[in-house]
């Protein structure tokens, strides 16, 4: 079993993390269990959205201790510390997140984002990052497939790619 | 920038701010034009003016953002509170805000018999077409043929023409303004705030909803809001259309207007003849 | 870029909707980069203000303030 | 002292008992058995300076009735199941809102339209638990007009002192009986009235739990800020943080449960420490078993008049003894899953169930019962 | 065996099994967190030769369900906790009337609007005595999406059999998680339908409660008679009669009790016999709490799936070897007073509670709890 | 005697009469009428009507007392329940009959919709001006200054014309007619099950409550249809007097007809939609 | 009274309300004693019946039915 | 402490009799309970009616025995024999009652009334006789002034004082 959670801000697409992750991993094979945490308000706020992947069925989807944690902002971060502070490993956004986080590996993926173009779709940077550090593979093919089936699909999918290039600065195995 | 001020600011609450609402949707503007109102009425506290509100992205215009006394209450039921709260204190004004979902489906009856009573109450309600707060299904404004969630294939009912419907009722004021109207929309809030200060007051705001009307429309709010410029027709000039044109505009205007007693004088005079 | 008006942008309040730009009979209004505090764009005066303060009364953020200048 | 003495109904009872205690607002919707609560509070409201208005339907009713009571009014609204029913989001709302008002149900036989006329005690449940999420709130429920009459006014002092909607059970019986009622003196009746802010108080918290916040009028100044929505103690809304929304669900639990020694109020009869055998009732039903125990020196009769919140404590320790429970209800059974809880499984717990033509409890039904 | 793997939410879960179901009528109005129901099944009902309404509210939409039921149809709805309270009068007359149908209320936090997003499971006690009067029916509640999925199509049946409305109590968690679910194949689906009445059979009596009455579509040229008030078994209203009501309501409890064999569903983990701690629990909730006690023999987990009627017998005896007891849920605490209601009162039950901001209890507080 | 039986009789459960009705009271004539409709139409087994009733004296019309299915459904909620019956099987003819208490009142919003929705449905309403079933308070219907046991001091609120507002919906069909007007409306009813049979088709019959109006008045039954026969008064017969005449009147007549498609129309080509 | 039409009253249906006699055009009806079964009046045949039938319809109970003679 | 209970169906004023005794007995000081028991039909249905007296508050009105039933029809009679079969006493209309009940009281109460044209104060009648057979004295005077409050005065001032003059044929005490 592993799990892999997004947090965030209402607008940065991070339950369509969740759900793109999910969707990828399920077509992988994998039973899935995908939740998600947003206000009610239609823009800010904070977000959380997690999947759980697993080889059986999913006995528990409510994950205390995730696997990876990818802060793409603040707000979700702030809201979320307590899991936050359990998880095995936690990347943030060097810009966006700005409280510390001991143990928590900063990389400037909003900033790499921004510089290539692809800020608005910053929520599947993480995803192909998440996949890296989870050292899942041959997931691309079944991503594209996915993207393709999306609005937006170019922008999305050079965003994706992105993902795959970003080093961070610890070892989490390769693929 | 040296610190100018959007005149609206001062009837808002701006530690809440922005608001919660969707980038470009017209419920700001609908309280500028509110607010607008008020400030040429020289009206700058709201301290005597209860806002009260249901369910919706439009119910939340007063709660919090207007600076007032605000009841936020249950989805459909803005009306009989604000009815409460007239008839326990006439001396405050009671507006009602709310979407037409909340206000023409599941409170229509509410609306219907205070329009019946000429109860003493301003009624703004913005219609975006929709259910905005719930993500975008079907409403009872809702077009025919428009597709909604919950109506996949193309809304398959009639709409309902709710200004339409209270004109045929008792109430004492109804009119129905696109936000492309602004002037128009805030002088008849002014007409209803200074003027006619009594009995049932109703004004219907044609706003549609940004994130599931105009976005699904592949349009821009300020695309949609050029286009209403043209669409929305007075009253009066639509009726000399020749009758197959007139379905492409939306008929706005002043749909009934006069100074009747309220519920409140009838009730007054009901208990002085309690009191005999 | 006129002589006696001009806009004012609330950067924090602005949403980056574009209707000032839109709706400005006279084009002055041009949407701009991106507000690294809020993520939205905001509106630059780039042409004349005629003081019709439409963008004023349409902007549903209360973000933009038409004032004279001097 | 100077009571009035009057042949009333417990209807009446009730209208004038609300008018004593200050309530200045009705708004309401016909239904059998209530409607001469509102009949006499139609009459009685304009000639008291009180505001009466006939509802379009019971949502409408009892809304009016959380707008009027903010406005600064007591405020109260009869109706029946049917009614009851339709009322109970408003009712969840005046809960989470902290409204003070008062709702009597008159209670007929159910489920759906029933028996409109005739008595039945089917709706203690519901009066607790009809509402959606977690909520609490307060019930009584009289023996007699006179008592109707007596707890109305309690009702709207629990209401006003706690910042919370009182559910009032009464019944047909009650209702419709005439019975010799002494009205009080104003002078005689002590009245609470919500407490009134001060300076930047929070309208919608407080340290103390079991202290209700500060209740200003509308229009009084403080830009009040009144969500159904979890909202923070400044009423500001709050639809997303878990601290916000436990601490205020709590704490409105804790308003309720944590005055329990304020709100709850039973009465003994016979002896608890000697007696094998108990009587546990509410309500007109009451009034046979009392007959039936009488010169029975072997069994006890506790009444609960406040059915909610229950001091489970105080009732397991005045049933410690007994080995047979005796619960009449005019209902299939609902006050007896209380019964059940305090008491251990060697206890043996009858319920004496009828409902339905109007027909009581009589005292022999419950003497034979007794006999185990 | 061909069961079809899917990626869904449990709301779709509901949708596609109530399809798989049978159910052909649909009414509704949007609330979150149950509007995906709707969509879906806005969706499906088309193409499936059913019938899909919005309704202008909850009440309409509750009564449009009776009508279709009566014409032949079965029939869902789904909503949360502000819409089921709308609902309850009219779920009431279901029950009176013998209206199968099945109302989904996806629990959020409460009371009121509460938070809207936000699971919650503060429901229950509304679900069971919503509604005036004695009226009893069934309640279910899935663990899982999966769970959403064969229960549903379980409610429908259960509701058919037994011509009684049954509420199915999901929560904001399974609704809008999504996971993996096997869709059966039609073959592999048994369904029940309701039984029509031969010759001049009473259409609301039967000799023996447990056996419900036949029920005709409207059409079929019987002559139907239903009414919510009290009526004898050929539909006739009798507003009078003590026999009539008292048969009717006693008859209408006992085919809901009487089948608690068939109804009452639950799920064991761990052996009852051994274990010196148990854990109660219903909904999604379980999910953590089975987790939680894996690798302990000392615990049983008992999982509610039928919480209406509630096996209060099966349950005592479950319960009967342990003194500690824990009641997790996602409320302030509603299932506990049943489980305190089975066992004595030297047995320590601790609830867990937690409800607001979508935060779930997780193991780690249901293993701290359990060490007492 | 030798057995002739009164020709509405056919229709009617025969077990339980005679009715529960006051006696005198004029919601036996409105059965006369309406079976004699379907007598002239040759309708003469109703096994494919289904009624639909709420809470009230008028809703106890069809349960027991028509031979046909009833469902007799909450104070209010006929119309929906009305309304799954229709859509769950559109071969049956739904007839809603109530009072206006339970149509207008608390099951108004109801009323509202279906009509906006042009639901195929008749509905029925005997307006007698009061809430008969629980002792005569005032209705949404009840003259301004009338006294009830709820308006003590004369009815402080302004009536509701329902027909008037139900004509400015999407409804087919809707006309008001006296209860002495028998003729008329025993057409009217012929018109709408044999002529316009779809969509909304709304019948208010204005007939006082025996008890609870008629008494107060201290006139008889009798006496009463009399004066109504020279108060109610054709619509357009009224339009010609003069506007202070006018009031003394009961206009009554077809408020609007005609045979657009109604929703079950509109929901079939929905549905052919979402098969393509 | 009338060579053709006459009148029969169904006494366990009549509640004596008397409208029947009330609306006859030709006053024909007259209510009558009291029907010892029901405790109410029935209405008689006393005048010439022209078979209007506007007792009939007029009757809330279907308690009078116009028939012709022979 | 004495009851008595009026039976009879609706629209004989049954509810109404027990009203004006029970306010009859309020002026002369007694402690009253009224209860009544009908259908919610308009007319028609059966009608009980009764009232509890004592010098002290009533502690039960829920009353098994009565002292006194007087039943002015058979529906009445029907619905509560249960009632009527531990009643101490009960008289019933020769005419309108037709179940035989063991020890009732057959009186021509409705043959008189007709005679007298007072048939539709039967119900005062059955008041008169109350009064008489409970040894109640001295309160016709308080039902004048009760029946001057109320309309058609005369003709139920006349049916009150016939049920004076009713004869039993047992022995019920004297005034
Ligand atoms: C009783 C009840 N039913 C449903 C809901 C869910 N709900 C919240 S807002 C809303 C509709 C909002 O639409 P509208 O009133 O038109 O306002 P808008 O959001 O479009 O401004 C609904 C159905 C609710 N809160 N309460
Ligand atoms: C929810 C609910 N509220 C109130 C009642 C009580 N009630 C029964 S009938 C009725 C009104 C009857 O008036 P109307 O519908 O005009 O019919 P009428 O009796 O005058 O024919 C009322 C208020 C009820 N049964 N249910
Ligand atoms: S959903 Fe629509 S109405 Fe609601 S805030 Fe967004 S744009 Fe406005
Ligand atoms: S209209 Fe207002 S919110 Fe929109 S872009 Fe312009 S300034 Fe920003
Ligand atoms: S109360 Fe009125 S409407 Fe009801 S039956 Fe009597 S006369 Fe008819
Ligand atoms: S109209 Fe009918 S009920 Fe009335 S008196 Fe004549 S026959 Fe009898």
């Amino acid at each position: 079993m592993f799990s892999i959670a997004y947090l965030g801000r209402g607008g940065q697409g991070i339950v369509f993390a969740a759900t793109i992750t999910a969707e990828a991993l399920y077509e992988k094979g994998y039973y899935v269990a995908q939740l998600q945490n947003y206000g009610a308000s239609v823009r800010g706020g904070s977000v959380l959205g997690y999947v759980v992947a697993d080889n059986k069925p999913i006995k528990n989807p409510f994950v205390e201790v995730f696997d990876v944690m990818i802060a793409l902002h603040e707000e979700g971060l702030k809201r979320w510390k307590c899991l936050v502070e359990k998880s095995k490993k936690i990347i943030v956004d060097e810009k966006l997140v700005k409280s510390e986080v001991s143990g928590a590996i900063k990389v400037p993926l909003s900033s790499i984002a921004e510089e290539e173009g692809v800020y608005q779709a910053l929520n599947l940077v993480a995803v192909r990052l998440a996949f890296k550090v989870l050292g899942i593979t041959g997931i691309d093919e079944v991503m594209d497939k996915l993207l393709k089936n999306r609005k937006n699909y170019d922008l999305n999918k050079k965003a994706y790619m992105i993902g795959k290039e970003i080093v961070i600065f610890r070892d989490f195995g390769t693929e | 920038m040296s610190g100018h001020e959007h005149p609206s600011l001062k009837y808002m609450r701006k530690e809440v701010l922005p608001t919660a609402f969707c980038p470009g949707c017209f419920n700001g503007i609908v309280m500028n034009a509110l607010f607008q109102a008020f400030e040429e009425l020289e009206i700058l506290d709201l301290k005597k003016y209860v806002f009260v509100s249901g369910i919706g992205c439009s119910s939340w215009i007063p709660s919090p953002y207007i600076k007032a006394d605000s009841l936020h209450t249950l989805h459909g039921r803005a009306i009989p509170v604000a009815t409460g709260v007239k008839l326990a204190n006439p001396d405050l004004e009671v507006i009602v805000i709310g979407g037409d979902g909340d206000l023409a489906s599941i409170g229509g009856n509410h609306l219907l018999h205070a329009a019946r009573r000429n109860m003493d109450l301003v009624v703004i309600m913005i219609n975006n077409l929709v259910y905005g707060m719930t993500r975008g299904q079907a409403a009872p404004t809702t077009p025919k043929g428009m597709i909604t969630p919950t109506t996949p294939y193309g809304n398959p009912e009639e709409p309902m023409d709710v200004a339409r419907l209270l004109a045929s009722t008792n109430a004492n004021y109804v009119a129905k303004w696109c936000i492309s109207q602004y002037m128009f929309l805030k002088n008849s809030f002014k007409k209803v705030l200074g003027e006619i200060k009594r009995g049932f007051r109703f004004i219907e705001v044609y706003a549609p909803c940004t994130t599931f009307v105009i976005r699904r429309e592949n349009k821009t709010p300020g695309q949609k809001l050029k286009e209403l410029m043209n669409t929305c027709i007075g009253l009066e000039k639509l009726e000399k259309m020749p009758r197959e044109e007139r379905t492409k505009y939306i008929p706005t205007g002043v749909f009934k207007e006069n100074d009747k007693p309220g519920f409140i004088d009838n009730y007054r005079q009901y208990v002085s003849i309690s009191k005999r | 870029m006129s002589k006696v008006f001009t806009v004012e942008v609330n950067g924090l309040l602005c949403k980056g909707c574009g209707i000032c730009s839109e709706i400005c009979p006279r084009g002055a209004l041009v949407m701009d980069g991106v507000n690294s505090e809020t993520g939205y764009p905001n509106p630059k005066i780039v042409g004349e203000c005629v003081g019709c303060k439409l963008c004023m009364w349409f902007c549903p953020d209360q973000a933009i303030v038409v004032i004279k200048k001097g | 002292m100077c009571m009035k003495r009057m042949l009333i109904s417990g209807n009446e009872a009730v209208a004038y008992g609300a008018i004593d205690a200050g309530c200045r607002f009705y708004a309401g919707y016909p239904i059998t058995p209530s409607s001469e609560i509102m009949h006499m509070m139609a009459k009685l409201l304009p000639e008291h300076g009180g505001v009466f208005i006939q509802a379009e339907d019971e949502l409408a009713a009892i809304n009016m009735l959380i707008g009027a009571s903010w406005a600064g009014l007591k405020a109260m609204t009869a109706t029946s199941g049917p009614g009851f029913s339709l009322m109970q989001e408003g009712i969840g709302y005046a809960v989470m809102t902290e409204t003070p008002l008062v709702v009597v149900d008159v209670m007929r036989a159910g489920p759906a339209t029933g028996q409109a006329t005739k008595a039945a005690q089917g709706d203690l449940m519901q009066a607790r638990w009809g509402r959606h999420g977690d909520q609490y709130l307060v019930v009584l429920a009289p023996e007699s007009p006179q008592e109707a009459y007596d707890l109305i006014i309690e009702a709207f002092n629990i209401s006003e002192s706690l910042r919370t909607p009182v559910v009032f059970l009464s019944d047909e019986f009650i209702g419709h009986g005439r019975e010799v009622v002494f009205r009080k003196d104003p002078e005689e009746i002590q009245l609470v009235e919500r407490r009134r802010p001060s300076d930047h108080e929070p309208l919608f918290g407080s340290d103390d739990p079991r202290i209700p916040p500060p209740m200003p009028r509308l229009g009084d100044g403080y830009y009040v800020l009144v969500t159904g929505s979890t909202h923070n103690e400044y009423g500001y809304r709050d639809v997303h943080s878990f601290e916000t929304h436990y601490r205020l669900v709590k704490r409105l639990k804790e308003k309720i449960w944590g005055n329990i020694d304020k709100i709850f109020k039973y009465e003994v009869v016979g002896d608890p420490e000697g007696a094998e055998k108990a009587v546990v009732c509410f309500g007109s039903t009451c009034r046979s078993a009392k007959e039936a125990i009488e010169g029975m020196d072997d069994v006890v009769l506790i009444r609960l008049i406040t059915l909610w919140p229950l001091n489970y404590d105080l009732l397991r320790k005045l049933l410690s003894n007994v080995s047979l429970i005796l619960v009449p209800e005019l209902s299939l059974g609902q006050l007896i899953y209380d019964v059940q809880q305090v008491v251990d499984s060697d206890v043996k717990v009858i319920g004496v169930n009828k409902v339905g033509g109007g027909v009581p409890i009589y005292p022999s039904e419950i003497k034979e019962a007794l006999k185990g």
